[in-house]
């Protein structure tokens, strides 16, 4: 039977615009307004998926999000996006529609025997078998079974989803009568009220149902709230949906834009959720035919996009909202025979055929609905509408840790007041009509109610699942869950409602349980005896429909993704010829050259024979200034700082106050008032607050500032033994001792040089200010030719200062490692006065023998980085690992530094070097492998 | 996303912020015995509502004490640390 | 009743009629010979160790809410024994040897599916770090080794390898013995192999005090009533530290939120777990076809089972950042669980306070991994009143002398 | 070994302006600056007679203190010797913000983008965390004006310049 499209009703729809569609290998017909899901229902086949697990015929059910069956995966102008709701999915010319889970379409579905195995899997059957031989000979093809779409590995959406923050005064989410009403009476109190829609207009139910407000048209009271809203500094945003209510009543919203979507945090003073509710199913035998739809859902499609249902179509309700639902399609021409589940019914509308104490007992057909019996009695139909109540919308209202009380007056469970920061209006709170609703809406912002000659406030026959009833009676129709499974969870035992849920997936589908939460629940009760408070509701949790992970993600991605900081010189680094890396959190040149590795060799040997350039102006710069600086440097550091000279410099030790070394690096003190910590590259920001921590805590803040100045300046330092005669090439002087420190000026600026050598030789850190930083490179570079030097990498660097057998903190330490395994144990045996971490240093651990130490190891070929050090004797286990390695291109010999136990009593001793399986042999040496008295300083 | 008020700064949102450490744990000083330093280092309170907790708010580089319930999430106050 | 092939068969044709509870619903005794408290994984695995090893079956788990229902519900199924420390190796290892005969041990299909774990390295540094952790799990006889760019990149296909990737694959730490676990069919398991052996598993049992006499635990005060034993295990996770405080006993256990992810359900797309150093995020694909995706903590110290905003968009733009192509996905769900995080990031285990009472807690990010030992262990204590080898270097006490197990800071990742 | 990200995109050069449809983002060349701790007051009246101290998003002048923390100020137009003068610290940091200043039709949802800091309560410091970093924002008239430590000059660039095509000139 194929659809009808009516022809002028409509409103929703552009009929001069006509669209064609393909979904799956029939062509579909629509207009410009119309959804996949009316085009399908106007035009369409009937079956049009497939059900999750027993492949079942299904067609179309819903009209939003609660719509479990008509998923696809949809492709459009060559991009694919999986899982799509036909409701939620605009028509669009061209766009392909892919059942999910069903191959090669949803009619001819290739897996439909396995409905015939449903005795044999009910609900958790495969916690019971699937054990022999182990579960990896069955999951294979039970994976390719499940799972509904299928991604397209070609389609990459972009990340360009903007997160905007927002305040306002008042958000009322949920623009239906009562939403409206709210919205309304707060705007005309000049509060800035911002009005959010699922749909792609206001009204909600009032779009098919219609109604009159204050004496006129809905829409006009709907356009008098828009115009209230946007003259009070408000804002309306359609398409949005609210999905997650967050701490500090933050709420998130997906906008759906034309060009891009806008994930919303907004931050309101008030919360008025006015987001309806949800139309629930019947349960008679054989509920999943296509052609069973809900009552509200057919009435939507009627009016919005003039798709009708059917040609003879049923009505099974207990409620009086049913009744304009008849009369919309009597009016069309098509037969219509209401069956009322109540004794005493309202006026049949003309053209319906009302019947009262009626129960739906069974749909019939194949592929599509024939009929339905009621009572006892067969009625032919090609379309069921089934109404069995309505569930509130309360997912926010309980995301935010609001309560629900049932209310067998409503026959709903609502929103207890006061146990959520958001007010709960209209259908969401079980007020069920309009004008309920509306005076709701408008008291609850404080304003008058509007009037309506539509005063009723709904009520209707309780419905529930029959759990004596034989047939096949769906509860979940995504996730193929039956109430004979309830009654199978109920018997093992799993009765509680979120047992029920894991163990059924009763709810747990993509339709987020919205038509099966109820019904699961009230089977349950009635399987366990209880009444539906004491069996209890699941906890909502976000998203309260899916929300694409694009728009969550945002714009963080690639070159916004963890961003590192850049050298002010990179692009005169590039132009050298630099190669790039990451290095703790800075991208800096690692070697100069195509090959990589051997300008790493070539580097580090020119730096030990002439002189060589590289740029250190990540090396933190922490100006400490101020009387009590010295004290604060002393408590805070494992070393005395107190007792350095102006004009010179320290190396030294910061710990955690577990003892552990936290980062190392040289003091300054270029005057009395004034230090400067150069902390390590990656800890700058760590090292800042760790020292503001006892300033604040413990000093006199006003005595002692802390400023990071690291970004000001360009540092670069010239190392090697022909280092003085590049600086005079320069027109730099200077006779500094070795850790001295000097500020002076070069041309018109202020250049500080510091003689410390992080490379073993002569070396001197020229830093000046940011500005002057390219006219120092140009000139250095210039001057480089003469004696026969070149600009090195951070890689060669690291050669030099492993063969020096200087440690790099978190390379060469691990999270265990004090200063006195490194052989820094001065300060631990002499200092009394109190400083960060000293208690830690004298625990049982601290004291133990067995400490892992820093040595260095000789070996006949390069050990790998990460390499364990085990005995070569008795059983293997680790005694330490290799924490540098590298081949040493001035001692000709790979050289390697170890943490290793008991390392410092081991001098001279042979181990073992364990690495993926093999063993090499090692001597334990000194650390420092090069210039051990260090005359080339 | 919470809103946390830094005493400087006013309210701002909750990524300024830092965890720090539980408040009114004064350091023992002067050798205190390996239990004591080890209930200073390690040793929390963890309530199950009302907390005395000492944060940082980062772009200014504030350490202060800010009263909250680890249950509901109310920020209840928040004082500078002189 | 066994469950096989044959039973659901022969159920099949008599409409399924023919099963029992899973477990029993006891209502409590006056006494017990051993206490749990906490029905999650670690609880009801001790129960059963109790029973099945050592015989004494006058046991009771005391579970406040549902069993299964706090973080043994909450996780993102991950099984894995990549440590760094021997201790650790030899804990973790231990629950994934018994993990891996679980099923049949259980007569439960707790589809264990050893898919194997990449942990995944983006620079040098990286590479090198991977390295020390893959040869520390060698010397410990555990399945790790160091994996190249290339054959990394076969596990995962769909990662980002584009010029404008944040993050290049450069090879990382593989454990083929890895995978994951339907985490309700652990607890359910557990849970019907205790109470078939006389078990007492008792629901909506709340315990809020702990009785003590002259040094000694003497019962628990319940809102069932209370209940006599000498021999209490506490396995309650977060609630611990409460619990351990009543009797003196202070805990170095922060609660934070950790929260997890789950996609719709679509065709199989990824055959592997998978953790980027980079991102800092880790996730799986379900049998039922959801992506499960896990990353950092909220750090704000909370005992509400709910996580903030900033996390999950830091979680999920890791997730693209990773795999691009996912942005067609929708979140289906997102839930949070209640950690509890010990300074060294490893569990607590061991007598602490009035004889008689022990704990199984700490476990961090990283409990359900460990279900089996955790259970194992705390049997054994509550059996014999002294520590098994494996647990005795988590004792609460390696925090007065200093012998921490500190993975992250050993292995340089935090786990 | 494999070779890593190439990192390609470049910071906004001094004085130059990138636009799109509704949005202006131009970097101001760098005016003499110095950080400034302990006595404000003193300080500012030393260094900077009759400069205001402005907060969050607050209209300031050229020569201006722009409040960083309780007891920290950038001062903008003005700068010192280094070191402790009595009651106050300072170090010199001309260069150490890049200022983008940002002007156009919708500068409130781009500034949205970047932070959740309600930019009317007039907070009395200017720093906050924008599009992830620390950074300062103060305003001139209709003009937004963020401040960036140099090193994530380029980054802040690569991010304001987001989705609408920008043209540099």
């Amino acid at each position: 039977m194929s659809g009808w499209r009516h022809p002028d009703l409509g409103t929703e729809i552009d009929r001069s615009k006509p669209l064609t569609a393909k979904v799956d290998w029939t062509k579909i017909h629509g207009f410009h307004g119309d959804t996949l899901a009316s085009a399908l229902l106007a035009s369409g086949p009937r079956t049009i998926a497939r059900s999750f697990k027993y492949h079942r015929p299904r067609g179309l059910y819903g009209m939003g999000a609660e719509e479990p069956n008509a998923l696809f995966d949809i492709t459009r102008d060559g991009t694919t996006i999986p899982n799509e709701r036909a409701t939620l999915t605009p028509l669009t010319d061209g766009l392909k529609a892919r059942a999910v889970n069903a191959s090669p379409t949803a009619e001819r579905d290739r897996a439909r025997w396995l409905d015939l195995l449903h005795r044999a899997i009910p609900a958790g059957f495969y916690y019971k078998t699937f054990m022999a031989g182990g579960w990896h000979l069955y999951e294979p093809r039970i994976r390719a079974m499940a799972g509904l779409g299928r991604l397209d590995p070609n389609t990459n959406p972009p990340a360009d989803t903007p997160a905007r923050s927002a305040t306002c005064d008042l958000l009322v989410i949920g623009a239906g009568p009562a939403g409206l009403a709210a919205a309304k009476a707060a705007a005309e109190q000049e509060r800035a009220v911002w009005l959010i829609e699922d749909g792609t207009s206001l009204g909600g139910a009032l779009r098919w149902r219609g109604g009159e407000i204050d004496g006129a048209d809905w829409t006009d009271f709907a356009r008098a709230t828009e115009t209230a809203i946007l003259n009070s500094d408000g804002r309306i945003l359609t398409n949005t949906t609210a999905w997650g209510a967050f701490d500090h009543s933050l709420i998130a919203a997906w906008q759906r834009g034309p060009d891009h979507d806008v994930h919303w945090r907004i931050r309101p003073a008030d919360t008025i959720l006015a987001t309806g509710a949800v139309e629930r199913p019947l349960w008679p035998a054989q509920n999943d035919l296509p052609g069973v739809m809900s009552a509200e859902a057919a009435h939507h499609y009627l009016t919005l996009y003039g798709a009708v249902a059917g040609r003879r179509i049923l009505i099974a309700t207990g409620s009086d909202a049913s009744y304009a639902t008849a009369a919309a399609f009597a009016a069309t021409g098509a037969k219509v025979t209401l069956a009322d589940a109540r004794d005493a019914t309202p006026a049949a509308p003309d053209g319906v055929r009302v019947l009262s104490r009626q129960t739906l007992r069974a749909v019939h057909g194949k592929t599509e609905t024939w009929g339905a019996t009621l009572n006892d009695q067969f009625h032919s139909a090609d379309a069921v509408l089934v109404s069995g109540g309505f569930t509130p919308s309360v997912h926010l209202h309980c995301q935010s840790g609001g309560k629900l009380d049932w209310n067998a007056e409503k026959d709903a469970l609502v929103p207890r007041p006061g146990t959520s920061h958001m007010k709960v209006i209209g259908a969401a709170n079980g007020t069920f009509g309009l004008g309920p609703a509306l005076a709701e809406g408008a008291t609850a912002a404080g304003g008058l109610a509007p009037d309506t000659p539509d005063g009723t406030n709904w009520r209707w026959h309780p419905a529930r699942p029959d759990i004596d009833a034989s047939g096949r009676i769906w509860i979940d129709l995504q996730n193929d869950v039956t109430l004979k499974d309830v009654k199978l969870a109920a018997r093992e035992g799993f009765t509680s409602v979120e047992h029920l849920k894991r163990y059924t997936t009763l709810g747990m589908a993509t339709d987020q349980g919205r038509t099966s939460n109820f019904p699961g629940l009230a089977a349950m009760a009635d399987a366990t005896r209880r009444s539906i408070p004491e069996t209890g509701t699941t906890t909502f949790r976000p998203p309260v429909r899916p929300v694409p992970l694009s728009v969550i993600a945002g714009r963080r991605r690639g070159d916004l993704f963890n961003p590192l900081k850049r050298l002010p010189l990179e692009d005169a680094h590039r132009a050298q010829g630099a190669v790039f890396r990451e290095y703790g959190g800075w991208l800096r040149p690692s070697a100069y050259g195509k090959d990589e590795a051997a300008a790493i060799q070539a580097e580090a040997e020119a730096a030990r024979d002439t002189v060589a350039i590289y740029d250190a102006s990540p090396l933190g710069k922490l100006d400490i200034i101020g009387p009590g600086a010295p004290a604060l440097l002393d408590f805070a550091f494992y070393n005395r700082l107190s007792t350095l000279k102006p004009g010179r410099a320290r190396y030294a030790f910061l710990l955690r106050e577990s003892g552990i070394v936290f980062d190392d690096g040289v003091v300054l003190r270029p005057s009395e008032n004034r230090f400067i910590v150069s902390a390590s590259s990656s800890h700058v920001d760590a090292v800042r607050l760790l020292l503001e921590d006892p300033r604040q805590g413990r000093f006199d803040p006003s005595q002692v500032a802390i400023h990071d100045v690291t970004q000001a300046w360009t540092t670069l330092t010239v190392t090697g033994p022909r280092a003085p005669e590049l600086l005079a090439a320069v027109g730099i002087d200077v006779d500094l001792p070795h850790m001295g420190v000097a500020e002076t000026t070069w041309g018109d600026a202020p250049l500080r040089i510091a003689r410390i050598s992080f490379t073993g030789d002569r070396s001197y850190e020229l830093s000046v200010p940011l500005r002057q930083g390219p006219t120092l490179h140009t000139r250095l570079d210039v001057a480089l030719g003469a004696v026969d030097g070149r600009w090195i990498g951070l890689e060669a660097v690291m050669i030099l200062r492993a063969e020096k057998g200087y440690i790099v903190i978190g390379k060469d330490t691990d999270g265990l490692t004090m200063p006195h395994d490194l052989g820094w144990g001065g300060p631990r045996d002499t200092r009394e006065d109190e400083y960060l971490g000293k208690s830690s240093l004298f625990t049982e651990a601290a004291m133990a023998a067995d400490r892992r130490q820093l040595v260095g190891l000789s070996t006949t070929n390069v050990v790998s980085t990460g390499a364990h050090l085990v005995p070569l004797d008795g059983p293997r286990r680790s005694l330490g690992f290799v924490t540098s390695s590298y081949q040493s291109p001035n001692l000709r010999r790979p050289i390697a530094l170890a943490l290793l136990e008991g390392g410092a009593a081991m001098q001279g001793a042979e181990i073992g070097v364990f690495h993926n399986g093999a063993v090499q042999r090692a001597r334990v040496t000194k650390a420092c492998a090069f210039d051990p008295e260090g005359e080339r300083l | 996303m919470q809103t946390f008020p830094c005493p400087f700064c006013g309210p701002r949102d909750e990524t300024e912020f830092h965890f720090a450490v539980e408040a009114d744990h004064p350091r023992p000083e002067n050798t205190p015995s390996d239990v004591e330093w080890a209930a200073y280092l390690y040793t929390v309170d963890a309530p199950q509502g009302p907390a005395r907790e000492i944060w940082l708010h980062i772009p200014c580089g504030e350490y202060f004490v800010m009263s909250r319930n680890t249950r509901t999430r109310d920020v209840t106050g928040s004082e500078a640390l002189r | 009743m066994k469950y096989s092939a044959v039973t659901l068969a022969r159920e099949a044709v008599r409409g399924q009629r023919g099963w029992r509870p899973a477990w029993v619903k006891a209502k409590p005794k006056d006494a017990y010979d051993a206490i749990i408290v906490g029905g999650g994984g670690h609880g009801l695995a001790t129960a059963y160790c109790l029973a099945k090893t050592h015989g004494l079956t006058r046991v009771a788990v005391l579970e406040k809410g549902w069993i299964g229902g706090g973080n043994t519900g909450r996780n993102t199924t991950v099984i894995r024994s990549n440590y760094f420390y021997p201790e650790s190796v030899a804990l973790y290892d231990l629950a994934l040897r018994l993990y891996e005969g679980l099923s049949k041990e259980l007569n439960y299909n707790i589809m264990l599916s050893q898919r194997g774990m990449l942990i995944a390295a983006h620079t040098p540094a990286q590479m090198e770090i991977c390295n020390r952790i893959a040869n520390a799990m060698q010397l410990n006889g555990v399945d790790g080794r160091l994996m190249e760019a290339e054959e990394a990149a076969a596990k995962v296909p769909l990662a980002n390898q584009g010029a404008q990737a944040r993050y290049k694959l450069m090879g990382g730490i593989w454990q083929g013995r890895a995978g994951v676990a339907r985490h309700d069919a652990v607890a359910w398991g557990y849970a019907r192999a205790a109470s078939a052996l006389g078990v007492d598993i008792i629901e909506g049992c709340e315990v809020s005090d702990i009785r003590v006499e002259a040094g000694r635990v003497t019962g628990v005060e319940t809102d069932l009533g209370p209940i006599r034993t000498n021999r209490l295990g506490l396995a309650a996770a977060g609630a611990t530290p409460g619990l351990a405080a009543k009797v003196g006993v202070r805990l170095p256990i922060h609660t934070y939120a950790l929260q997890a992810f789950v996609s719709e359900p679509i065709k199989p797309i990824l055959n592997t777990v998978l953790l980027y150093l980079g991102t800092g995020t880790y996730l799986s694909q379900s049998d039922k076809g959801e992506l499960v995706i896990g990353g950092g903590l909220d750090r704000v110290p909370t005992h509400g089972q709910k996580g903030n905003l900033p996390a999950q968009e830091e979680v999920l733009s890791g997730l693209l950042e990773m795999f691009p192509s996912f942005g067609q996905l929708k979140l289906l769900r997102q839930w949070g669980g209640v950690v509890d995080v010990v300074p060294d990031s490893s569990p607590i285990l061991g007598p602490a306070g009035p004889d008689g009472l022990y704990l199984n807690c700490g476990w961090g990010t990283g409990g359900f991994k460990a279900i089996p030992a955790g259970g194992t262990l705390l049997a054994h204590m509550l059996a014999t009143g002294a520590h098994h080898p494996i647990s005795k270097p988590f004792d609460l006490d390696r925090f007065r002398t200093g012998r921490l197990i500190d993975e992250a800071a050993g292995s340089g990742i935090a786990h | 070994m494999m070779k890593e990200r190439d990192w390609t995109d470049g910071a906004l050069a001094e004085d130059e302006t990138m636009s799109a449809a509704s949005l202006a983002i131009h970097r101001a060349p760098a005016a003499p600056s110095c950080m400034i701790s302990g006595d404000l007051e003193a300080a500012i009246a030393a260094l900077a007679p009759g400069a205001r101290s402005i907060g969050l998003f607050q209209d300031r002048p050229p020569i201006a203190a722009i409040r960083i923390a309780r007891d920290r100020t950038l001062l903008v137009g003005a700068t010192g010797e280094p070191g402790w003068q009595g009651g106050y610290a300072i170090s010199p940091a001309t260069g150490l913000y890049t200022c983008f200043q940002i002007s156009g039709a919708n500068i409130m949802d781009a500034l949205a983008e970047g932070t959740g800091a309600d930019l009317a309560a007039s907070s009395p410091a200017a720093s906050l965390q924008f599009a992830g970093i620390t950074c300062l924002l103060t305003r001139q008239g209709k003009m937004a004006e963020l401040w960036v430590e140099s090193a994530m000059a380029t980054y802040i660039t690569t991010w304001l310049a987001g989705r609408d095509p920008m043209k540099r000139a």
